[in-house]
């Protein structure tokens, strides 16, 4: 069964991508993840972005169901479901946070709870996300164009600044291919690391199998993986399954 | 207590997962297997790659789930490699295809017994693909050939799964006697509105209701068979603890399928019900679980 | 806001009480009236008296109940004294009969005009007594016959109870389109075996699953009907929130019945729907349900 | 659903009745009543008359279904539901409790629980139920043949009672007629007056109608009803409903 929440505000955090803000009982855990459904249009997970008694969800327009969601205004409502999946599990070890793009949303209530520093990496600086929610900490911004702070993708800034600090685990969110290349230096480096996972979803609730990868459900057993199981995936980074269930490259 | 041979393949315990449920890629079916389950059914794959229907595709009952993925699959060409890992498991894996005509099962039946499937599954039944499924299930001529037309033509084992959507069960048991094995219920057709949004849940309207809430209407299905066909009979619908894996044995099931149950426990469901079926059996002294099978059968 | 007239009776609200619940006796009736049913429909009553099945003929279970009471009832001659008493209640009472020919149903159907019934309901759909009920509901021609041969012999209105234990639902559903209106659903077949004791827990074996387990089955059933015929339907199955009674209208039900919910909240439950739809209602904007009548149909 | 009891003792309270003791975790009130199953044989309702962490059921052989219950013996299988309907109330009025036959079965719960005198009749010696149970207050004695106590019928005795004391209540449970008789000696006295009634039970849940008696369901409005009720049943200790429905004489 759907709850119905009502948009309480609506914030354009950069030109694709919008926060809506609302109220609902439920309580969620950083990196968990919600189904919004929008009757009529379609029905697709998104992370919890803020996780207080007002909630949030940060939406990058990318199709039909994002785009019809950014003409939703105060006072619109929202169907959602969840929260569902495993969230990210806090840690004692010295963190790095690495979210690139629309990433930035899943782990910015995670960072709101515990220290450690921040990249925040995205194409152009119009895109940078929650790039001043996060006071009294070291943020770092990384855009592909060079358009503000480090010139370059993230994992190229992420191997600067293991240089520079014993970051002991990193928890990281964004393109799966930028993931893939974090994940990988932080097997070569020995550090811990967690990944929040993005997959085709449609039942979220761990039945249809068509969030898998390689044996792992992204909707129940993740999203959010640890170093031991993101270390077995082989397609990680490689192959996606298509909404028929075709292994098809990334 | 929970092993056994069924038209010649040996499953560890009689408790497989149904088609439909994390069974899409061979991975997962082996995590599954991991899990418990005696033996994997495939999702019903069909000639064609299908995206099925747009989102929703499932909605969360009180007592079950109702559903409308509409057939998604990657298509039969494209599916030899996920049961060759899937058999990594050392399980019987048994392929489940839908088609719409005799030609159609017994091209993609074929293709299954090429890829190495241990049998083949005939869904006669998904109640809510145009075309598909009970459409062709309750054309009691259709379904008789169609089960006669691929016993024909493979040599593993042929089980018929069959649609509890028609007040003609046990003319339509009768008519896919053919068959190996019958496995009974697939889901009940039913749709759910959402109020607030004045329009039905699912993208397609009608779906399929598993879960809890039909597992009477499965139990009465078995029990009704089983009196009229001579075959094994394997119950599905609404399994979720080790009393309806029993309730289901009674009823006449010599085997049994479990989904719904996977969103209930979770994919450790498997070694559950195992587990509370072995305990029931051992405080009541039964010493193999084919002893309970048809014992609530009233004659 | 809830008060409407059908087939010119006048309901106060859509909320009748379905047959086989508390409509025995007049004198029940008329508690269930108190308690602000819309109208009554009495039990289903045949020619003779009949005990009905031996106990136990009703099972509980999580998301609702499982019974065969058997069509007792105290016979048509004996009944035009609970019908006077029932109509003290200033409500429709509608007769309820069960019969296997036409000829049975024209005459129980004229007996209860006699008594001064304002309608008649054909149970043409009691999933568990031998030779009535859905099996003579399934057989398409004899319904249209039963319905036809009764609309010529009554004045008063005529309501067609029907299966959802078919395929051919809407086939059905436009053989007796006949009549005034058409109520869907009856119980949906369904047996319950105790496995403490290895038996079938009725003593008739199988019976009707009513309750919200079922209440999917009948939306769908009302939803796909509303579509194909012109007549008002009247939808039951599982209605117990005042949501519920909603997301029946919005599938195309004109008005309701309750049954198994008078056991999950009481006799009370009738007025406790009616406000729970009246809030609704005003949260929302509705003057009068009946504005949500197929409000969900999607063409 | 069933739960099944196992048979810890029984006991022959009379030529006709036994106790049946069973552990069970249900909390009943007295007064209140389960459905006992006995798989292949019958169903039927049956009051509480012990309802500590023992409990028990004093059964008289009436029928095929009691007559096989009075087969059974310790280690046997009792599957119960209940415990359904409503109870007696208790009050702080001088009460008199009357049973008759095994209707004290009903009430001897009830008496365990609150202070007052208690006739138990019967139609002959043998048949007194529970005449040693109350220990420490007045237990009159009546049998139809005389053969112990008072001779004659219960509700004669009554009247004879309230000539000595001012009782201000009486609970009864027993035959119809019997019942019949004591509610209108406490109507015609004006004194208060509490009766669990008896009736044909298919369901015991509140749906079937079998159990009605003026519009009220034994089985969930009763089986106990207070004396406002009481005065509006016309059809008690006149009429009942057969298993067909039809009002019959009783
Ligand atoms: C657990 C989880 C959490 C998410 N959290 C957020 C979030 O906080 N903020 C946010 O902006 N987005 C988030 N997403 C992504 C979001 O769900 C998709 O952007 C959305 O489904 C796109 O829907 P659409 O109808 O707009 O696009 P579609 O029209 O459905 O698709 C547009 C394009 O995106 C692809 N696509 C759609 N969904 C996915 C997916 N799940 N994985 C990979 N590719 C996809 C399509 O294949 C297509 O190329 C999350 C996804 C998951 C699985
Ligand atoms: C709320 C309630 C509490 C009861 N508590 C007790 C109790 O504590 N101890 C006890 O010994 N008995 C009790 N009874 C009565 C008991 O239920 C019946 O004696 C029993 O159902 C008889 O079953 P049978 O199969 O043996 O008899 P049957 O073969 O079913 O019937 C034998 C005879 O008894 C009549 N009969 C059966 N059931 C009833 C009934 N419910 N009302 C009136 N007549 C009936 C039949 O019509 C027939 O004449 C109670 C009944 C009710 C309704
Ligand atoms: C999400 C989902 C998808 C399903 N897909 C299929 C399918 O592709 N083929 C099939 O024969 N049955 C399918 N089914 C039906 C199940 O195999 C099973 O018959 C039904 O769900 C009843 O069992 P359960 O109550 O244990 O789930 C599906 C069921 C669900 C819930
Ligand atoms: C105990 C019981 C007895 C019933 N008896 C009858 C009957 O005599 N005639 C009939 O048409 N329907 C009968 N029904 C079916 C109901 O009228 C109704 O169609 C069904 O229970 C679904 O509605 P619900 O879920 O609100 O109970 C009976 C149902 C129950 C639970
Ligand atoms: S979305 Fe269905 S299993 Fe994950
Ligand atoms: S026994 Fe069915 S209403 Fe009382």
């Amino acid at each position: 069964m759907y709850r119905v929440v009502e948009i309480e505000e609506v914030v354009t955090e950069t030109p694709t991508i919008k926060t809506f803000f609302f109220r609902d009982n439920s309580e969620p855990q950083p990196g968990q993840f919600y189904m919004i459904w929008l009757p009529g249009v379609d029905e697709f997970p998104m992370s919890i972005s803020y996780i207080g008694e007002i909630k949030g969800f940060t939406v990058k327009r990318v199709g039909a169901g994002t785009a019809r969601m950014h003409q939703l205004q105060k006072g619109d409502k929202l169907w959602i479901r969840g929260p569902y999946g495993r969230g990210f599990r806090i840690s004692q070890k010295k963190a790095l946070f690495v979210g690139g793009g629309s990433g930035m949303a899943t782990l910015a209530p995670l960072i709101d709870m515990m220290p450690g520093d921040v990249v925040i990496a995205a194409r152009t600086r119009d895109e940078l996300l929650f790039r001043k929610r996060f006071a009294g900490r070291k943020v770092y911004l990384a855009t592909d164009d060079g358009s503000e702070g480090f010139k370059g993708f993230a994992h190229e800034l992420v191997e600067k600044l293991l240089h520079q600090e014993d970051y002991e685990i990193i928890y990281t969110c964004g393109p799966e291919l930028m993931m893939r290349k974090i994940i990988d230096i932080a097997i070569s480096k020995g550090i811990d690391v967690q990944a929040s996972l993005e997959r085709l979803m449609k039942c979220g609730i761990g039945i249809c199998d068509s969030c898998s990868i390689n044996g792992y459900r992204v909707c129940v057993d993740g999203p959010v993986f640890f170093k031991d199981e993101l270390v077995k995936m082989k397609d990680l980074g490689k192959y996606k399954r298509d909404k028929a269930g075709r292994r098809v490259p990334l | 207590m929970l092993s056994f041979t069924l038209n010649g393949l040996r499953f560890k315990n009689p408790l497989i997962l149904a088609s439909g449920i994390l069974d899409e890629s061979g991975e997962t079916m082996l995590k599954v297997i991991e899990h418990g389950a005696g033996g994997v059914v495939t999702k019903s794959i069909g000639r064609k790659p299908r995206e099925g229907y747009e989102n929703p595709v499932i909605y969360e009952l009180p007592y079950g789930l109702l559903n409308a993925i509409g057939l998604a699959n990657p298509g039969i060409e494209n599916y030899g490699e996920e049961i060759k890992v899937a058999k990594k498991g050392g399980v019987p894996v048994i392929g489940s295809v839908f088609g719409s005509t005799v030609e159609g099962f017994v091209y993609l039946a074929k293709k299954m017994e090429e890829y190495g499937a241990d049998a083949v599954e005939l869904n006669l039944s998904c109640p809510h693909a145009k075309g598909y499924g009970m459409e062709v299930g309750t054309d009691i001529a259709l379904v008789e050939e169609i089960v006669e037309g691929v016993k024909k033509e493979i040599s593993i084992p042929v089980w018929a799964k069959i649609t509890p959507n028609t007040e003609n069960l046990v003319k339509i048991a009768k008519a896919v006697e053919g068959a190996d094995a019958l496995v009974l219920i697939n889901t009940v057709k039913a749709m759910a509105i959402d109020i607030e949004a004045g329009m039905p849940v699912l993208s397609n309207k009608f779906g399929g209701l598993s879960g809890p809430c039909i597992k009477p209407i499965g139990v009465r299905a078995v029990y009704e068979v089983y009196r009229e066909v001579e075959k094994p009979i394997i119950g599905v619908g609404g399994i979720t603890y080790g009393r309806d894996a029993i309730e289901y044995l009674m009823a006449g099931a010599t085997a049994l399928q479990v989904g719904t149950a996977v969103y209930l426990r979770g994919i450790e469901v498997f070694s559950l019900i195992a587990k509370e079926m072995e305990e029931w059996m051992e405080k009541h002294g039964y010493a193999h679980f084919t002893e309970l099978i048809g014992l609530a059968q009233v004659r």
